[in-house]
């Protein structure tokens, strides 16, 4: 299986679904022209005008738009660019979307995608940085998805636009530089099942969408000091794949969450309450997180890399843990 | 246009529903029912003129204020008190309330308890129809209030480039909860602003269910033949406080001379008064349209008291579709 | 001292510091009728219609203008009645009020008050109940105080209007038919402090806003079975009272905390996480939260009593906790 | 209004000053200075026009595209390009970064990442101005994609209603990054919707600083009289591509004819000509200007090269004022 490009493979995973269901269609700004990001790439000479839409700079109403031709029987797909432009369209994500199915009493479903980032690293500042899936995460009615990989990002592709809810994909924009290997033809990753990239007994390193690369470089380094972590990658936080994380914790009896979002209620929060409640009896020191120091990000990269973990600081961590 | 008797015997005893059920929703909630009712009274002429135009499968979107635009539509009369009595036969089983009415099978997408949030809905109900070429239209109430919130702006917008078989439906009633129209908005005809976004705007008489009529009909064809959207300004008022949280009929912020105006203008009064002026209807038939809608509201709040009550672990259900089973597309 | 309603102490506090100091002002949507729950009463007669502002239904751009307002030199006090209606205003609050200090490098300030609620229980359902204090504490730059009691309504107004940084000042509406002590005059209650409200030795009961009447119940209520809770109302979300809430568990060996918002990403969460990282030997069970079970709000009162705690769910949670 | 000669010297210098400061953050930018850029190019006119009708202590509130718009207010070369360069010495410190420049000494309140997010920000600015009888105004520079973001609609009532000290100026360059305005826009003329707010609107062609200029001074004399707001739409474009991310200016989607057409239209090379022919400027003098300007911006390129990188520990400050010390309203 040769390597394919990130972006490549997105715009692929997109193409495929909307060839297998002419309920699929794509609204975004500058998708005609395939996208900020190249992540839409060839889709408008292959659907046209009606089925891949550029937008205004309209976030919330076109998120609006989606959950009415939503609950109207077909399946849109909204890119938003950075999830920092997604604060202007929370109104329609989390009163509308994510509630219509429960406010209607189960009478109506809003299948939907969201495309957008979470992302940093990139010298962009404050306003274009931030990984906002803990604040989606919090509203009910929901989906989470955080591909980190080629693979990943054209399975949970397609579960997402095949799912009857709304889903909200975060895809970070570090990956799409990147490639990996991703079967043509079509195949899906369930929504909710989480990947153990790496097995180990020591301490279980679970991280989020760009900080697995690192925590595996970290996991790396720390396998030559005879440290052997488990890095997980839960890939959806709603669903949240709880099982594999307990399991994980209860035989290496040690946790860390590393994401690149605010510590102060990010993912990390959640995870390490929800992982005390099942499994405190099986923890041998307490569970940690790494994460952005409640700052926003700064422009600066010496900054910027002092408030972000990366693969060092995570090694650092997990060897106080173990200390 | 001219409006046949038939039609208009229609309208106003669809109006006179509306206004019966107000009164029932003020005595149930003047008992106890819980929630938070913004009621349509002075407005049926706006809910009704327009959803006679329309067809069972074409789409509405409403307001906090959308009971009337439900009914107006051909809603389910036991299915909406159920819902505020809290009742398993509730037309959302009880999790949706006053201010959550979706009813599919009727085309009533959704009244919505963030003003103006359902403006975006309907474009995008606008634009299914379109891509699904299935000929429907989609038509969107809102009031002076939502139409100084930028998703208006975004909407018309969006209608206009995609030229979406919509309708914009006003119901400037003059007051946005307590602030006069004069206070929150820098023009006071509204519709003045849908030249802006290439769309076909006009000032409606409100309170003239025939008017409401005509150029619904017109915004319909319009839709229809792919021409795109047109907007409605309905000049209106409403006969009761914001919500029934209110009971002084909003004189807190409003002159009872003011309301006194409009109560002469009521929407029933006018239609009643062209029908007896026309000879189209007899005193008789006036009462007999009168005890069928107080019969059936009737009826209604009596098979919803004998309902069972929403069981609350239903609470927990209905958050995503696999909580339920399969996904519903009503009506689409 | 005799007991002043709560919606009186909070348009007095507002009026008292109108009074102290000219740069305060107030926008909302019908503040100058006195407000949807009169808590703006007699400012309008005061101070006429340039410093008690009614606004569009313009959420977004309303709290821009403060932001415009308070960057140049005024102190705005913003009204958004429902905490809902505020994710309308999410890029407002959580990218620019949030951030301007800190991208402007320390240059600018931006001191501002948002006065929301939080709030359910009063059949309002999914859209009128939600209680969204950790989706704001998520982003740096914000200060978020929940009073709970008329006097702590005067203090913190009073602090956060002074205060120069943003702050959002969220009233459970629950709280408006209350009445409590609130001295007359000036006097201010410190962002950062959290409240004892009741000592014990067993367990350590945080609650929320709303939740704090629901917590010295079921501490009343428990008291009759032996079982001592100590009650904390941390008052404010940012900054912390780390140091009140950990002394606390070190003395009580457990922890619940009891809100109203969501499970999932909730105060609880951030909490828990926090209490672990610095206190986890002392714990002598798992600390737990009791929260909405990841639903929106149902419309229907037996529905929405049963996603929400309340006095005897607390109770039964401590009891279950200490058994 | 006849523009003196020496006026249209300053606006051809500080047009002049930014196209140079352009050149240099490309080159510097190919050469791994790190960040996102976006140009001005093209839009010269607009930024200077408007500025020059300004005083030091009026507002501007700007964009993305906003590094114009700073210089030309009268901002410092020293601290931008510190800023750009992570330096102790930038403007903001190194943590905003060249989205988000901020520099209260010369009035301008903020460049913003967030598309249209200014807008309200300037509104508060003037509504600031206007309660502390300061007499001073707000300019907010805006894209033809930002007119279309709700913020826009919202921001346009405010000032319509409250009658605040603020200038629309519409940037409209044809393009939301490779959206064109046909695309994104149900009507071209986007002044056209000032009138749906009772705010005067004009075109403006935003290539000739002459006409900006004018516009601008008398919007700026409504606005001290108290009259209000006013909207100047000024149709330019841009020579470079969205950002310098994109180095292929944009022809992968506008055509090689459309960029040259325009680059015929060029401001500088316009306000040049107008200078020539009307004999107020000699060829020397015209070579000295743009000496000036290459050297002030070397001078501060090498001011910022030997400044202190910003310490990396300094991301942990400035979140809440309490972390530094004290508020600062420096100009206001
Ligand atoms: C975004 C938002 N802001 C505020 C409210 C509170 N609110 C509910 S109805 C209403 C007034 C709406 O006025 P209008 O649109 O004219 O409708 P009307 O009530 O007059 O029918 C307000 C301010 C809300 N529900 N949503
Ligand atoms: C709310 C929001 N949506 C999208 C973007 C991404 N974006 C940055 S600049 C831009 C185009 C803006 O177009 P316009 O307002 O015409 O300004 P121009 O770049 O042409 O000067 C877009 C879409 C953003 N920054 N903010
Ligand atoms: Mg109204
Ligand atoms: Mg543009």
């Amino acid at each position: 299986m040769k390597d394919v490009n990130y972006r490549t493979v997105v715009a692929g995973a997109i193409r495929e679904e909307m060839e297998r269901d002419e309920r699929v269609f794509l609204m975004g700004q500058g998708v005609q022209a395939g996208g900020s990001y190249m992540t839409c790439e060839g889709l408008f000479d292959l659907f046209g005008p009606d089925r891949v839409r550029d937008t205004p700079i309209s976030e919330d109403s076109v998120v609006g738009c989606a959950v009415g031709a939503a609950i109207t029987g077909l399946r849109p797909i909204v890119e938003i660019l950075y999830c920092d432009f997604a604060l202007r369209a929370m109104d329609q994500i989390a009163n509308q979307a994510a509630k219509y199915r429960y406010m209607s009493g189960g009478r109506m479903a809003a299948p939907m995608v969201i495309r957008t980032s979470c992302g940093y690293g990139a010298s962009r500042a404050a306003q274009h940085s931030q990984s906002l899936e803990s604040m989606f995460f919090h509203f009910p009615g929901l989906k989470i998805a955080l591909p980190s990989s080629a693979y990943t990002a054209k399975g949970l592709m397609k579960s997402a636009i095949r799912d009857d809810n709304p889903v909200i994909i975060m895809e970070s924009f570090q990956f799409y530089r990147t490639a990996g290997p991703a079967p043509e033809g079509d195949y899906t990753i369930p929504l909710g099942k989480a990947e153990v990239k790496k097995e180990g007994t020591d301490i279980t390193l679970l991280a989020i969408s760009a900080m697995v690369p690192q925590a595996m470089k970290a996991a790396d380094s720390l396998a030559g000091e005879g440290i052997d972590v488990e890095v997980i990658d839960p890939l959806t936080l709603v669903p949240l794949d709880m099982e594999t994380i307990v399991n994980s914790v209860q035989k290496t009896n040690r946790l860390l969450v590393v994401e690149g979002g605010t510590k102060r209620g990010g993912v990390g929060s959640e995870i390490i309450a929800s992982v005390v409640e099942e499994a405190f009896d099986h923890l041998d020191c307490p569970p940690s997180r790494l994460a952005v120091p409640n700052t926003p990000i700064p422009f600066a990269s010496n900054m910027e890399d002092l408030v972000l973990p990366n693969s060092a600081s995570i090694a650092n961590a997990i060897r106080r843990m173990l200390r | 246009m001219e409006i046949s008797r038939e039609i208009l015997i229609g309208m106003y005893s669809k109006m006179l529903l509306l206004r019966r059920f107000d009164e029932k929703v003020v005595e149930l909630y003047r008992s106890g029912m819980k929630g938070l009712y913004h009621l349509t009274a002075g407005g049926e002429a706006v809910a009704v003129g327009v959803c006679s135009a329309l067809s069972q499968d074409d789409y509405i979107l409403s307001t906090h204020r959308g009971k009337g635009h439900y009914l107006a539509k051909g809603g389910d009369l036991q299915a909406i008190l159920a819902e505020f009595m809290e009742k398993q036969t509730g037309c959302n089983r009880g999790k949706g309330g006053p201010m959550h009415i979706i009813d599919p099978s009727v085309g009533m997408l959704g009244a919505n308890g963030i003003v103006g949030s359902s403006l975006p809905i309907a474009c995008g109900a606008a634009l299914s129809a379109k891509l699904r070429r299935s000929g429907q239209v989609a038509a969107a109430f809102f009031g002076d209030g939502a139409a100084n919130s930028g998703v208006w702006h975004e909407c018309m917008n969006l209608a206009g480039i995609w030229k979406l078989p919509v309708i914009f439906v006003c119901e400037n009633n003059f007051y946005q909860e307590s602030v006069p129209v004069s206070r929150h908005s820098s023009i006071q005809d509204l519709y003045a602003r849908a030249a802006g976004y290439n769309i076909p705007g006009y000032g409606i008489d409100g309170m003239d269910v025939s008017a409401v009529y005509e150029a619904a009909v017109e915004a319909v064809q319009r839709a229809k033949r792919g021409d795109g959207a047109t907007m409605l300004e309905c000049k209106t008022y409403r006969f009761h406080g914001h919500s029934e949280a209110d009971p002084t009929k909003g004189l807190r912020y409003r002159s009872g001379e003011e309301l006194a105006a409009w109560l002469e203008k009521c929407p029933l009064k006018q239609a009643k008064a062209r029908l007896l002026e026309r000879g189209w209807i007899a005193d008789a038939e006036l009462e007999a349209i009168d005890q069928r809608c107080t019969q059936g509201i009737e009826e209604a709040v009596n098979f919803a008291k004998s309902s069972p009550d929403v069981p609350a672990e239903w609470a927990l259900k209905d958050v995503f579709t696999d909580d339920q089973g399969e996904i519903c597309h009503e009506g689409c």
